[in-house]
């Protein structure tokens, strides 16, 4: 059985943000208007962190792509008390809509606040409806939702397989971000195969993972910058 | 013991009918005004269901706030009542007396409250049967719903057994009222005071006297963990527990005098409230203060000590950021409030006593309010923080809980005796010469030597 | 008024009245199941499964991607075509396909079967790889002589659950869920 | 009948929110989307489209699903993108179904800009703008027709150009500040070539930013961003250098390994600076500045005459420490810098950013591009380059009837390529005021194509005016945006998705290629594409204007244009890199594998896969890269001389053309890299200089995209509107906090911002980002923000014909 995970290489990463909105066009993640973007309440599965240190000039700043990890201890399974949000055999932390009873302690537990809670039934214009996804649901009013590190792509492509009367092969899934990005920073694979690419750069001197004392131990690896290379 | 046979002196007991018999107008319209704040916290919950969650100031960094504060803050309160009942009840603490009633039903009433208040902070609260449905119980949330649930169902119990001979002496006085007869006819129960009825009621007493301690201090351990479980900052502390607890107790001492001085202003009863009560009470309030600031100080004092980042993000903002004036404010009413009141026996006075409840009150309040939210509005990974403002929808339904819980309890009143009449009729009868003895057996055989020593003393 | 109602119940006066509530009752719930969940449906073609199985055509002759896609899908005019261009019998239904098709225009079948927006369920999957029939699911639509207008069979997350146990299909939530 | 548990809960739901609130649109609510009719064509398809929401030029793969486009990815084979797009492209999609789209045919109604409407059809529509055509040619007027087309790449391009040509008029205007399809001026001056820059930045050492924000937004963004990847990571033992010299600390500098902190305006003296450290310790390209430049010792020329050479100018006047008190630079940064760049060779200065840097920043660019002609940067993998044309059929030519020659040789009437416009292509700046005063003739009739000057350009208020004077205004908008708001009829164009795009794409990068892109969705209005419609008037208006424009509709203007292509027997419709090696290899060996065997498979295959390209289009030798006369990089540009003298003599001497430039230098300097001091700023406590800059996912085009409003910038948290970023201290001072409201005054105006204090801010300036400030363009881009245009006073670069949009004195208050 495959553990997904993803590696992000800072080097090469460019904060363009095209990761973010690939993720919200294949999610149907909502936008939720001027007012409740003022109050904070932008859902968007995969945010750029930005930390900037230093006093002009000399100032630094260091932008972190951050989609949900995939902790393989994840705080927020542990605290669902209806099973809406677990962590599936292949490493997947899932978070199943229609379960969701909307308490929110999963978001609370999450050290990297890396769910999202739909405080409104967020509506668009009906003529931009036609740009949904029909493969992902469209989350209602209410409940907590995050990365699914686009599973229903996992599915359709093992669906396709099967149809095929094959085993599906690990780059036949890709979630959207990796997908798009530009700078080909993401990668993502099969970290129980350790001749994956995610599985060589997990090993490479450069990777690290976010908030890694928490023992959370995320399935998102990020390689710092640096002059280092990777080891592909 | 008392025994209904045993014709009581209703006239006696007149003060504790009349909210029954008589009941003042000016309390009716009193539960009216409370009853309309309720409505209109009922109507805030309308919106809220009708727009979503959105209703409320809360946002992606600061998810909970005032609902869970309530919840929080409620569920404590009700360990004023049945815990304190309890441990009174078991210490054969005979100032109890008029006391316990009081504070069972403020456990009561209140813990419906604290529940409905998570109900209120649930996005899809119409899947609330998940819970029982898909629950999961490593998730601290189904050990709070369980022991809550338990919690209610033996504080009920806990209140309804001493009530039924009271229920029956109601019944008995208001044979001549068809419905209210009939009523008190059905709890009472068929209550007749024979001496079985009064065994098993006794035992039934200490033992919900003692199930209920361990269940009480359970229920806010638990509610602990829904914070102490999770990674955050300030909020992953191994002290949380016995925290919780001493701040629960802390503040349901409070409610329980505020409610007692209330009361006894009132449905005058003064004969029964006596200041010995309330100077008993302010007492342990005073120790309760005295612990939670322990707890408080050594709680803060690791945090810094330790000087974690993360840890110190929401530290200095509670100790001088955003939320000093929650925090600093919280510590004077706390700590400095009742510290500087009740340690003076001429301070500790029922006015005294009542202005230091409603400091610790608001106090607690605050010190639940500053635990939850600073948290959450410094998360770890440099987000956005967060700046949470509640909105009105908040402020009415926080408004419609106390409201409502007021108005619960004077409903109780208003149909129950709100001091146990048989168990003041018990007092005399039998806890006099009860204690008297008791006295007798902590001391020395000989009563000699106690007469001798107190000439001594006075030459 | 209404206490009076409830204690005459219980003291067991009126038999009647309570008789009457109890039926108002199972009027308001039967009321609301066959109005507010659904008439049932009503397909634009009195369609004989029955008739067809028995001339030798294949369910998926016509719900032609049942082994290719993950929908089965309803029938094309196209297909409908194949056969009736010329009229075989004498019904009337089959008239209304030479109708549709002169109108150039599919014949709008009502789809029965909807799975909620956060289920993935795939046919080609259960039809052509598991083999599994489509009776199973779907009732014995094939001797039917209307279309059904309800589902034969109630589809319900813990039918799935237990045929996916049964068969050692993986019964986690991401294997259906979107 | 399924009763599900789901069901229950719905109508449970349903009951108590229709009971709370009277809330009827509960169905909706629980559907989310309506489900799709499965007899469409449920399968779905990937369908190649080119990205216009910048000039980048991607390649795109729509996903359609029953007719509607869900999902905008990168085509993994397109030579540009190779599967990776930014987030603007993404965002495509949501324009696509704006619900604030113009559907029909729109003629005014009421007076100009009251917003009143008539719906007409495509048919009356036509019928107005031919018979006003037709009236103009007639009264032998057609040079008062004028086309302003804003920033696109596409076929249509040369599409209006030709059509302005055949009707008879030079008013063909461009409002935009890149010009990806014209050569740069700086490398035409000095290395003589005419076709676009390309830089082999994928191959390169080194990248020395002038102000070029790589990242962000440059020419070719994802380009760009890939070769970041590229450089940095995917060359094992070479990990590229990036230095960015940029006064804000843009994204690109952050992921820089130096950023370089600039007094604006100021570059030249840097790259002189550079220079000098360069030339005096003697590290510079001696073989190539020997054998291959023109102008670095000083000279003599034919009469005698002896002249300063390039490096006796920046010996004498360019050291580290007078560099370094002009630039704010330090001065060891300046040495560390010039060493580093020498050192890291293949390296290439990067001076051609869209913006002016300062007024006459063509001394600017070549000061920057004499440090290519110094590290000899040209001739060598990783270096310059030069794009060869792509091999499409050429159009049929053009008959011009007299009156069609009388009208294109009238002059244009912006003045671009005349007197102090010398080397202008378009001047922009200059339109309004020409246009006001009739100057050299009014204009009749105005078509404007993609752009929104009233918007984008600082000069709206006399634009307004301006467009007052016009008669008749035609706005092809599919949006109904500020300048639309000001037309008299409006044919809404359909958005790049529902057309057929051809693209002879112009990048940085060097390689030549064709993109194509398929209609991927029916039309979802009633709109038509501008080119067919174009090609419609053409034929209506018949005579040579018809000839010119032989083609059916825009498809069939692709299909013949790409003949070219495939009779050219270069290049190949782009396929897997794999498979692409091995055909390279092949080609190598001399073997060349006729791709197909017709035309119409060619086309096939080409429509499919959304490109062709001829990797070995680009050329690296110096032969092909210095074009001069005197076959030499010169330092010593004779080919401004020449241009100069030309327009001097327009003018009526030379004095006169310098003064109206205003450039101080004067002999040999005048065609030397070099740099003019700037005047000295203001200073008091609420004084800042004005600093506006562009943002990957925020301009005034994709204002209009919801996601693209949410995720404005990774380096603020800010959505829906734009701000103003304020050094920490200076704000202190100033008592303001971060998230406060501040005034932004300059002479001009004032608007209204949100303050963001930042630490990397230098404590003079003030960086404002474009884009937001809409006062139309629907209902996400309406009233968000402010537009720093309306305090920006232009200054005018008048050698490149574009406004200057930083450097405006602002006074900052707390609102």
């Amino acid at each position: 059985m495959a553990l997904w995970g993803m590696v992000i290489d800072l080097d090469k990463c460019t904060a363009c943000q095209a990761c973010l909105i690939a993720c919200k066009s294949e999610n149907n993640v909502p936008f939720v208007g001027k007012q409740q973007a003022d109050r904070g309440r932008i859902i968007s599965w995969l945010e750029i962190i930005s930390e900037t240190e230093g006093e002009y000039p000399e100032v630094r700043t260091r932008f972190i792509p951050r989609p949900c990890l995939h902790c393989d201890n994840p705080p927020c399974v542990k605290v669902c008390p209806v099973y809406a949000t677990y962590r599936n055999p292949e490493g997947i932390v899932a978070q199943i809509w229609e379960r969701c009873i909307g308490c929110r302690f999963c978001m609370a537990a999450c050290p990297y606040a890396a769910k999202y809670f739909n405080w409104h039934q967020y509506r668009i214009p009906e003529s931009m409806e036609k740009g949904f996804n029909p493969d992902v649901y469209v989350r209602r009013w209410g409940v907590v939702e995050k990365c699914t590190f686009c599973s229903h792509r996992l599915l359709r492509a093992r669906d396709r397989a099967a149809a095929e009367k094959r085993e599906m092969r690990a780059d036949e899934y890709v979630p959207a971000c990796v997908e798009v990005c530009p700078s080909k920073a993401m990668y993502f694979g099969d970290l129980n195969d350790p001749d994956s690419v995610v599985s060589v750069l997990g090993r490479s001197p450069r990777a690290f993972h976010l908030l890694e004392d928490l023992g959370t131990e995320p399935k998102v690896t990020y390689l710092m910058e640096g002059e280092r290379h990777a080891l592909l | 013991m008392h025994s209904s046979r045993h014709r009581l002196n209703f006239e006696e007991h007149r003060i504790l009918f009349d909210p029954i018999q008589n009941p003042r107008r000016g309390i009716s319209i009193f539960m009216g005004i409370l009853l309309a704040i309720t409505a209109w916290g009922g109507f805030c919950y309308i919106l809220q269901w009708r727009y979503g969650l959105g209703a409320s100031g809360l946002n992606q960094p600061v998810l909970w706030g005032f609902y869970i504060t309530n919840f929080v803050f409620f569920i404590g309160i009700s360990h004023a009542g049945t815990l304190i009942s309890a441990i009174l009840r078991m210490a054969k603490a005979e100032w109890r007396r008029p006391i316990t009633r009081m504070a069972e039903v403020i456990t009561v009433a209140v813990l419906y409250i604290g529940a409905a208040n998570i109900i209120f902070d649930l996005g899809r609260p119409e899947r609330a049967f998940f819970l029982f449905l898909y629950g999961r119980y490593q998730s601290p949330l189904l050990w709070d719903a369980s022991s809550i649930t338990a919690y209610l169902t033996a504080s009920s119990v806990f209140l309804y057994l001493p009530l039924i001979p009271d229920i029956a002496i109601l019944r008995d006085r208001f044979a001549d009222r068809k419905w209210l007869h009939r009523f008190y006819q059905v709890f009472s129960f068929g209550w007749d005071g024979s001496p079985r009825q009064q065994k098993v009621l006794n035992i039934g007493i200490t033992i919900m006297s003692v199930v209920v301690i361990p269940i009480a201090v359970s229920v806010h351990t638990v509610i602990s963990y829904i914070f102490s479980m999770t990674l955050q900052p300030m909020w992953h502390s191994t002290i949380f527990g016995p925290y919780f607890v001493c701040g629960a107790i802390f503040s349901g001492i409070a409610a329980l005098i505020v409610m007692m001085v209330v009361l006894r202003k009132i449905y005058h009863l003064e004969p029964y409230l006596k200041p010995i009560h309330f100077n008993y009470l302010g007492i342990l309030l005073l120790v309760m203060s005295l612990l939670w600031f322990y707890f408080t100080f050594s709680e803060y004092l690791t945090g810094f000590f330790g000087h974690e980042p993360t840890e110190m993000r929401v530290f200095w903002s509670k100790v001088t950021g955003t939320y000093a004036p929650y925090f600093w404010t919280m510590v004077f009413f706390n700590f400095v409030v009742p510290v500087l009141i009740l340690s003076f026996r001429r301070m500790r006075t029922i006015g005294g006593v009542l202005v230091a409840s409603i400091s610790v009150l608001a106090g607690m309040w605050l010190e639940r309010f500053t635990i939850i939210v600073p948290t959450l509005a410094n998360p770890r990974l440099p987000f956005p923080s967060g700046i949470y403002f509640p909105t009105w929808i908040e402020w009415g339904l926080m408004l419609g809980s106390f409201s409502f819980f007021v108005f619960l309890y004077l409903l109780f009143s208003r149909f129950f005796p709100i001091i146990s009449i048989w168990e003041i009729e018990e007092g005399r009868e039998v806890g006099l010469e009860e204690v008297e003895e008791r006295i007798r057996s902590y001391l020395p055989e000989t009563a000699g030597t106690f007469n001798s020593r107190e000439k001594e003393r006075s030459t | 008024m209404k206490v009076g109602l409830i204690s005459s119940m219980i003291e067991g006066k009126r038999h009647w009245l309570l008789l009457a509530g109890i039926i108002l009752f199972v009027l308001i719930v039967v009321f609301f199941f066959t109005t507010v969940m659904g008439r049932g449906v009503k397909q634009p073609i009195q369609f004989n499964h029955k008739t067809h199985k028995e001339q030798g055509v294949e369910c998926s002759t016509c719900h032609q991607y049942v082994r290719e896609q993950t929908f089965a899908g309803s029938p094309k005019i196209e297909v409908c075509w194949e056969c009736h261009e010329e009229p075989i019998t004498e019904s009337r239904e089959e008239t209304k396909i030479q109708q549709y098709a002169k109108e150039n225009r599919e014949i709008p079948w009502v789809p029965l079967y909807r799975m909620p927006k956060h289920v993935f369920f795939t046919h080609r999957r259960h039809v052509a790889v598991a083999g599994i029939q489509c009776e199973t699911c779907h009732g014995k639509v094939g001797e039917m002589v209307k279309p059904p207008a309800k589902q034969l069979k109630t589809l319900s997350m813990s039918a799935c659950m237990d045929c996916h146990r049964d068969t050692g299909a993986d019964n986690d939530c991401l294997a259906c869920h979107n | 009948m399924r009763i599900s548990r789901r069901h229950f809960l719905k109508m449970f739901m349903g009951a108590v929110a229709g009971l709370s609130a009277g809330c009827t649109d509960f169905e909706k609510i629980s559907t989310g989307w309506r489900s799709s009719e499965k007899w469409g064509n449920p399968l779905e398809e990937w369908i190649p489209s080119i990205c216009q929401q910048c000039i980048g030029g991607c390649g795109l793969l729509v996903r359609v699903i029953e007719g509607r486009a869900v999902k905008v990815v990168g085509n993994p084979l397109h030579p540009v993108n190779r599967g990776g797009i930014c987030p603007k492209g993404l965002a495509g999609i949501q324009s696509l179904y704006d619900p604030d789209r113009i559907q029909t045919p729109l003629k005014r109604a009421g007076e100009r800009g009251e917003g009143k409407w008539q719906p007409i059809s495509w048919e009356e529509a036509t019928a107005i703008v031919v018979e006003r055509l037709r009236g103009l040619k007639e009264k032998r007027l057609t040079n008062s027709l004028v086309i302003i087309a804003g920033q696109f790449q596409d076929l249509r391009e040369p599409l209006l150009h030709r059509f302005t040509d055949a009707y008879g008029t030079p008013n063909y205007i461009r409002n935009r500040c890149f010009t990806p399809n014209e050569v740069s001026k700086a490398h035409f001056l000095m290395q003589g070539v005419t076709s676009p820059l390309g830089y082999d930045l994928m191959n390169a050492g080194l990248i020395l930013s002038f102000g070029c924000s790589l990242l962000e937004a440059w020419i070719s963004p994802v380009f760009q961003l890939r070769t970041f990847g590229h450089i940095r990571q995917e060359r094992p033992g070479n990990r590229g250098r990036i230095y960015v010299v940029d006064p804000r600390f843009s994204v690109s500098a952050s992921k820089a390994d130096q950023w370089i902190p600039i007094r604006p305006g100021t570059d030249a003296a840097l790259a002189l600076g550079m220079a000098y450290v360069i030339i005096q310790e003697g590290i510079y390209d001696r073989k190539f500045v020997e054998r291959n430049t023109f102008g670095f010792e000083d000279w003599t020329d034919g009469e005698g005459k002896s002249h300063v050479g390039f490096k006796t100018l920046i010996l004498n006047e360019y050291k580290p420490f007078t560099v370094s008190s002009i630039t704010g630079v330090p001065v060891e940064d300046i040495f560390s810098l010039a060493r580093a760049f020498v050192n890291r060779r293949p390296a290439i200065a990067l001076g051609e950013k869209g913006l002016s840097y300062r007024p006459n920043d063509i001394y600017t660019r070549m000061a920057i591009h004499s440090l290519n002609g110094l590290s000899g940067s040209l001739g060598s993998k990783g270096c310059l380059t030069v794009q060869s044309d792509v091999p499409l059929t050429a159009w049929p030519g053009t008959e011009q009837e007299e009156s069609v020659r009388f009208g294109n040789s009238q002059p244009r009437i912006d003045g671009a390529g005349q007197g102090k416009y010398v080397l202008a292509t378009d001047a922009m700046e200059n339109l309004p005021g020409n246009i006001l005063a009739g100057r050299p003739y009014p204009v009749e009739v105005l078509f404007l194509f993609h752009t929104d000057p009233l918007f984008s350009h600082p000069k709206r208020d006399t634009f307004i005016k301006a467009f007052e004077k016009i008669p008749f205004i035609v706005s092809f908008s599919p949006f109904l945006d500020e300048t639309s708001h000001h037309a008299d009829l409006i044919l809404p164009d359909h958005t790049f998705l529902e057309r057929w795009q051809g693209s002879p794409v112009r990048h940085s990068s060097g390689f030549s290629l064709f993109s194509l892109g398929r209609p991927a969705v029916e039309p979802v209005h009633s709109t038509r594409d501008s080119a067919d419609f174009l090609i419609e008037v053409a034929r209506r208006l018949g005579g040579g204007m018809a000839k010119a424009f032989p083609w059916k509709n825009s498809e069939d203007l692709l299909v013949q244009t790409t003949k070219g292509l495939y009779h050219s027997r270069e290049g190949y419709v782009v396929s897997l890199p794999e498979e692409e090696a091995f055909r390279q290899f092949l080609e190598k060996a001399g073997y060349r594998i006729q791709e197909t065997r017709s035309f119409e498979i060619f086309w096939d295959s080409l429509s499919a896969k959304g490109a062709w390209w001829s990797p070995a289009g680009s050329s690296a030798e110096v032969r092909k890269l210095i074009r001069t006369p005197s076959g030499k990089f010169e330092f010593y540009s004779n080919t401004l001389k020449n241009q100069m003298k030309r327009a001097a003599d327009e003018v009526g001497g030379m004095e006169r053309l310098l003064a109206d430039l205003g450039l101080r230098a004067r002999g040999d300097r005048l065609y030397l890299p070099h740099y003019d001091a700037v005047e000295a700023q203001q200073t008091a406590e609420s004084i800042f200089t004005l600093n506006t800059y562009r943002l990957m996912s925020m301009s005034g085009v994709t204002a209009a995209q919801p996601w693209l409003q949410e995720t404005l910038a990774p380096h603020v948290a800010e959505s829906w509107e734009n701000w103003v970023e304020i050094n920490s201290e200076r704000a202190r001072n100033l008592g303001i906090r971060d998230g406060d409201r501040v005034w932004i005054e300059s002479r001009k105006g004032k608007i209204r911002l949100k303050a963001r204090i930042l630490p990397t801010v230098a404590p003079s300036l003030v960086h404002i980002p474009f884009g937001q400030g809409h006062r139309a363009y629907g209902r996400w881009a309406r009233g968000r923000g402010s537009n720093p245009n309306d305090v920006i006073m232009t200054l005018e670069d008048t050698l490149k014909g574009f406004g200057i949009l930083s450097g405006t004195q602002v006074k900052i208050t707390k609102a």
